[in-house]
């Protein structure tokens, strides 16, 4: 990394490719929280994190090209997640209600 | 370097006469209320309570900050500043005034020209509820968790008749700058109507300001909206646990969305800080008449006094409205000082109308409250817009 | 200044996403989360996307976050227990997520080598009115299909939510 | 500048609403709907009519978007209008009209009010946009759906077996024939590259007459099925089990003309496949004198009138197939109104014995409905091609253009009109005349039903001189050939008429022992006759028992049994071993699947870097 430093001009401005090892760094975080976190709510918050990382990703590659196509992704990219956020939640109000927990691994009907 | 000075300055300027101003909205706010109620209001600290405000901050600073017990400390402790933070912040984007030159500096009455500051500001706000949600829920008490949980249904659900109410008036200005919105409304229609939103356009936006206000009275938690702290049902909803400076926090973070919201309604239905008749009409002259008249009163009630006290406190305030209408006369600073009246004017008549509203209307029942947003305010605000957005495309 | 802005605002969201991971209770994770959201907002405002930056915070902080915080207060979650039984998770995880990093970063440094840089006011496409006239332009058919989500969404959350609470 | 696309679409529109609403909605919003649409096409019919210009130099051709797009073939749903279209389109909405008036008083009492309507309405957006096509696919598309609304209305009263298995013949029925149709539009296609009218007319001269041939064989096939020619009619008397307005505008005025329509419209093909012609002509006669021998002994109202229609069909087909294309034309719209006529007079009749159909207990009956008595005898009068009539016209030149073609083509025609004439007035004086021999006490219909019958009487007698279609057609196809001695051919052609009229009133009103006393002298060949030449059962024998029994044996038990449900048991095994051994990994935790999908999402991480290492 040091020898990256000094190869880039600090008056040219922050690489793309910066925005992207932040992005995979938010979304790998993410991930693991979808990975060790128990709490349904928790986890649902992780996917959002994803949606976030990848987000801006598509919005430093608009940035790259140019081009507006990129917004046009995050904003229906907020959009779907807006309306999942108001399904999946009640979703889980309507498991709480079901089986009174929030925990995750409890909630394994589907075996079998 | 000089951008900074300049930011930083303005900053000052602001910070230091929006904060005393918000203790003085609570002043004014009590006496209209007492008045409205045939009472005397504040009194005893200075003269006609005016010190009030002072006694107040000194005795909130001094009280006894209450921790209760299993509450989450850290979020207990953050609430009111995060609810401050956010009132205070969508200042930073309303324009008071036009821009002047000072010692050959140009200086916007304003903090910074976001040209999506009504974007900012609908940001600002929506962030405002974690404060309150947060509060009612880290005091660990039942009550205060419902007045949270109110709060946040009841805002999100205000948010949107209120940014629907918005977007027609940007319609129409073409503009998320509120600065350029402001400047989309000079000039008259007919030689004296103002061409204010809710005045002219393909479609006057009476409606939507109408919209608007009511959401802001829901989003500012007033009468007859105050559902998150009702008292008789909730206590004092979600800041029941609190005492000391973070209850000022709130009651500060009330007030300042009070004024934020008004000065939105004024920047963006009422014309900003353009007159309500032309120049040519004589409108520089009303500032320093209506200054000099107050100044009038307040000196014949001085030579008249009612009470012992008023032979000196009256002619006292007689000398400095007339120095403030001599200001406002004084012809290098008319272009500076007039816009700022006028704005300030509008905006004190908005504050007022909440203040009067406080003391008239009682509280709305809890499920009204959500039906009537969504069921009529929502509906009524979408029409609108289709209306507005149909009439500005068929003019353009 | 732009690198001292973007490591400034990188770090807050990394340290906030952190704190999303490992925070034990739920409102704990979602301020957190805000705190993400909020920082690439302002990221958002250094890639000249500012009217996605105002959608992200109205939308994400102002809206689903403000759900995200109410459902944890009307289920009144607390700290979650430490039973775990994904016996994959525990054991593959921490070694897929090292490999998940690693090959995402050898990804992007290899296929973005160059690429270009990023400063204050280097694209200004992303206002309002470009975006506006893009997504009623060429992306008006999917507009319109995310709106027939939107209502398929808000129908669902109404059925799936209707009973009441005991 | 017509909107073409609104005359098809008010029906549309009708149905939508009558379909989705109806059953919500009340009598009279259905009736406004379903009949208001219909008239609404119909004044668009007529605005066309009467400000429609030179038609025959400028045939009005709206283009509305591109339908389907591969490769060289462009087809796009074009509506066109020429005369011929002009004259099929008031037809259909005229006819249409004055049968949904109708239907509001027929169909008063029924269940499943509103359905029959909406179906109604859809099989007029169906007709008129098989009429009014610019293409072959858009013309089929019309065809499909006016069969399908034809199958559904045939079994209205999906209750009754009967009627429902009269449906399912005329689907299936229609299939060998629709067969045949799409063939030929795939010949079209290989040979022209596009299904245009316009442009497949333009270039078929140039073709061999061999190609020509075979699609105007193959088009006549599909054009039998629809029109109930021979080989394929045998559905179109028992399609009699549907309501007798269906009966009336599908399967006596509009529908089952469509077969005429689409020979005439493909003019240009037939013209120059002579063989084609000739087999057109043949089976036309063929289906004439055969169905009209099975109507003189023919005792359900409606049958005779549905053999009436098969044979009158022929006629039409006969005219086509000599080349006097207008004269065919001429003769579907006339047929149209008489015919139309005596069906809604027969529903009148039926209607007023209480749903009785056999004319063995109707009877007298001139005393109790003597609107319908008149009206139907004008209908009668038309049919039997009485001077004067409208029938006539139309009748004649069909047999003019037929002995300028063969001779002996016209001494059968003439047989079968004086047949035709026969057992049309055998019927009309079994029902009338003598002595009512039902039950109960007959009524007469409201003026709902009557009005159009008057409307229909007055276009039966006087629609000869109204509608003069060889005149208005004049100039579109060939111009038939100078027949010498023309009007002593008409004077044979009235003779039979009038001599089939007098003998069914001599052996029906004079003497009515007769008629048992000719067919037992008959015997054996009566009852061939009545059994309708037991065609149907000689289908059954060969071919739909054979169809039947095979797919039993040979499609069920070995295929279906044996190799298929052999196939899918093996797989199913199979796949419960290897779930049994997969089912660990559905351990039912979230988080396990997530892990593994992460693991899948390193994986092709990693073989894409390896894979641009690879190639870098």
């Amino acid at each position: 990394m040091a020898e990256a430093m000094q190869s880039i001009n600090l008056q040219a401005g922050v690489p793309i490719s910066w925005y992207l090892v932040l992005s995979a760094v938010l979304f790998s975080l993410g991930v693991a929280g979808f990975l060790f976190r128990k709490s349904i709510i928790t986890v649902f918050m992780c996917i959002e994190l994803m949606l976030n990382a990848v987000n801006l990703s598509f919005v430093a590659f608009a940035n790259q090209h140019k081009q507006v196509s990129g917004h046009i992704f995050t904003f229906f990219v907020m959009v779907v997640a807006a309306a999942e956020a108001a399904v999946g939640l009640a979703i889980i109000l309507t498991v709480f209600k079901n089986r009174e927990t929030l925990n995750i691994d409890e909630i394994n009907s589907l075996k079998n | 370097m000089e951008f900074i000075i300049i930011t930083l300055i303005k900053l000052a300027v602001i910070a230091f006469v929006l904060l005393t101003a918000l203790a003085y909205i609570q002043w004014v706010e009590r006496k209209v209320i007492a008045h409205v109620q045939v009472r005397m209001g504040p009194s005893r600290v200075g003269p006609h309570g005016l010190l009030q405000p002072l006694a107040d901050v000194v005795k909130l600073i001094t009280k006894e900050g209450v921790m209760p017990p299993h509450a989450n400390k850290f979020f207990y402790l953050a609430a009111p500043i995060l609810a401050v933070f956010m009132a205070l912040i969508s200042i930073s984007v309303i324009p008071f005034g036009t821009e002047f030159t000072v010692l050959g500096h140009r200086v916007m009455m304003q903090l910074t020209d976001l040209n999506v500051g009504v974007l900012f500001i609908l940001a600002v706000s929506s962030m405002g509820v974690y404060g309150i949600a947060l509060a009612g829920w880290a005091s660990n008490n039942k009550y205060s968790l419902l007045g949270g949980l109110r709060s946040s249904a009841q805002m999100i659900s205000y948010e949107l008749p209120m940014s629907l109410a918005l977007a027609a008036p940007l319609l129409i200005a073409g503009t998320l700058s509120l600065r350029g919105i402001v400047d989309s409304q000079a000039g008259y229609n007919l030689g004296f109507i103002p061409k204010w939103a809710i005045f002219t356009g393909p479609f006057p936006q009476i409606f939507s300001f109408i919209i608007f206000m009511i959401a802001a009275f829901a989003e500012t938690n007033r009468i007859p909206f105050d559902l998150p702290e009702a008292e008789n049902e909730l206590v004092a909803g979600f800041h029941v646990e609190y005492s000391s400076m973070s209850f000022a926090a709130f009651f500060m973070a009330e007030y300042s969305n009070m004024v934020t919201v008004c000065s939105v309604a004024t920047l963006l239905f009422l014309g900003g800080w353009h007159p309500l008749w032309p120049e040519s009409m004589g409108s520089n002259f009303a500032a320093p008449l209506i200054l000099a008249g107050a100044g009038a009163i307040c000196l014949y009630h001085g030579l008249n006094p009612a009470r012992p006290f008023d032979r000196f406190t009256l002619p006292a305030f007689a000398v400095i409205f007339f120095g403030l209408a001599g200001l406002m006369a004084f012809p290098p600073l008319v272009p500076v000082l007039t816009p700022l009246f006028w704005f300030l004017a509008k905006l004190s008549f908005l504050l007022f109308v909440f203040i009067w509203i406080r003391a008239t209307l009682p509280r709305f029942r809890y499920d009204q409250l959500m039906s009537f947003a969504w069921k009529f305010l929502f509906p009524a605000a979408l029409l609108n817009l289709l209306v507005t957005g149909f009439l500005v495309a068929l003019v353009s | 200044m732009d690198f001292l802005f973007f490591f400034l605002f990188a770090f807050i969201a990394v340290a906030c996403a952190v704190s999303v991971v490992v925070q034990k209770h739920p409102i704990a994770s979602a301020l957190s989360l805000v705190g993400v959201m909020a920082s690439i907002a302002v990221l958002y405002l250094q890639l000249g996307a500012e009217f996605l930056a105002m959608a992200q915070i109205i939308v994400y902080a102002g809206a689903v976050m403000v759900l995200f915080i109410f459902v944890i207060m009307l289920l009144n979650a607390g700290a979650e227990s430490r039973s775990g039984r994904s016996y994959a998770a525990q054991l593959m995880g921490p070694p897929l997520l090292v490999a998940l990093m690693a090959s995402l970063g050898f990804a992007i440094m290899r296929g973005f080598p160059g690429g270009g840089t990023v400063k204050f006011d280097s694209f200004q496409g992303g206002t309002a009115q470009n975006i506006g006239y893009a997504l009623f332009t060429d992306y008006l058919l999917p507009f319109e299909v995310t709106s027939v989500l939107i209502l398929v969404a808000i129908l669902g959350a109404i059925v799936l939510a209707r009973k009441e609470m005991d | 500048m017509q909107n073409l696309w609104l005359i098809p679409a008010l029906p549309f529109l009708g149905f939508l609403i009558n379909g989705i609403l109806g059953k919500k909605l009340p009598k009279m919003v259905i009736n406004a709907v379903a009949v208001g649409s219909v008239v609404l096409s119909f004044l668009l019919v007529l605005n066309i009519w009467s400000s429609g210009g030179d038609l025959a130099a400028n045939p009005i051709h709206q283009h509305y978007f591109t339908w389907i797009q591969s490769g060289e073939i462009n087809i796009g749903w074009d509506y066109a209008v020429d005369k011929l279209t002009l004259i099929m389109l008031m037809v259909v909405t005229g006819i249409g009209s004055l049968i949904h008036v109708y239907a509001t008083g027929y169909m008063a009492h029924e269940e499943g009010y509103y359905r029959f309507f909406a179906y109604l309405n859809l099989f007029m957006f169906f007709m008129l946009n098989l009429v009014l096509g610019g293409n072959y696919l858009l013309l089929f598309v019309g065809w499909e759906g006016v069969g399908l609304c034809s199958y559904l209305l045939i079994g209205f009263y999906f209750v009754k077996k009967s009627a429902s298995t009269a449906g399912n013949k005329a689907f299936i029925v229609n299939r060998i024939g629709d067969f045949g149709f799409s063939l030929a539009m795939f010949l079209i296609v290989v040979n022209f590259g596009t299904l245009d009218f316009t442009k497949v007319f333009a270039a078929a001269p140039g073709k061999s007459t061999e190609t020509l041939t075979a699609i105007a064989l193959l088009l006549l096939l599909g054009a039998t099925g629809k029109s109930a020619q021979i080989p394929l009619y045998v559905w179109l008397p028992d399609a009699m089990e549907g309501p007798t307005p269906v009966s009336a505008l599908i399967h006596a005025a509009t529908m089952v003309t469509a077969g005429v329509y689409m020979c005439t419209r493909s003019a240009v093909i037939f013209t120059h496949a002579p063989i084609a012609m000739d087999t057109v002509a043949i089976v036309g006669l063929a289906t004439a004198v055969f169905a009209a021998t099975i109507g003189l002994t023919q005792y359900d109202i409606k049958k005779v009138f549905a053999y009436s229609t098969v044979s009158q069909l022929g006629y039409m087909f006969l005219g086509v197939g000599v080349g006097a294309f207008s004269a065919g034309v001429w003769h579907l719209v006339t047929h149209a109104f008489f015919k139309a006529l005596l069906f809604l007079g027969a529903g009148s009749v039926i209607h007023a014995c209480h749903h009785e159909q056999d004319m063995r207990h109707m009877g007298g009956l001139r005393k109790y409905t003597p609107v319908t008595m008149a009206v139907l005898a004008c209908a009668s009068l038309a049919i039997a091609g009485v001077p004067g009539t409208s029938g006539f016209f139309s009748k004649d030149a069909i047999l003019t253009a037929a002995y300028g073609h063969a001779p002996w083509m016209f001494w059968v025609g003439v047989v079968t009109a004086g047949m035709t004439a026969f057992y049309v007035w055998r019927a009309f004086w079994m029902t009338f005349w003598g002595e009512y021999r039902g039950h109960g006490h007959p009524h007469e219909s409201p003026w709902s039903m009557l009005a159009p019958l008057v409307v229909l009487a007055f276009l039966s007698i006087a629609g000869g001189f109204l509608f003069n279609v060889p005149k208005i057609l004049e100039g579109m196809f060939p111009a038939a050939e100078e027949v010498p001695g023309e009007s002593m051919l008409m004077g044979i052609s009235i003779a039979a008429g009038l001599a089939g009229i007098a003998i069914s009133y001599y052996m029906y009103v004079v003497n009515p022992k007769l008629p048992q006393r000719i067919s037992d002298g008959l015997g054996g060949i009566y009852r061939l006759v009545y059994d309708k030449y037991r065609i149907d059962e000689l289908y059954d024998a060969t071919v739909v028992n054979p169809v039947i029994t095979g797919s039993r044996s040979l499609l069920w038990k070995v295929m279906d049994q044996g190799v298929i449900d052999g196939a899918v048991n093996g797989v199913g095994s199979e796949a419960q071993l290897a779930g049994g051994w997969l089912k660990m990994l559905q351990s039912g935790n979230i988080r396990s699947y997530a892990t593994w999908v992460v693991l899948g999402a390193v994986c092709l991480l990693i073989l894409i870097g390896v894979a641009e290492g690879v190639t870098r």
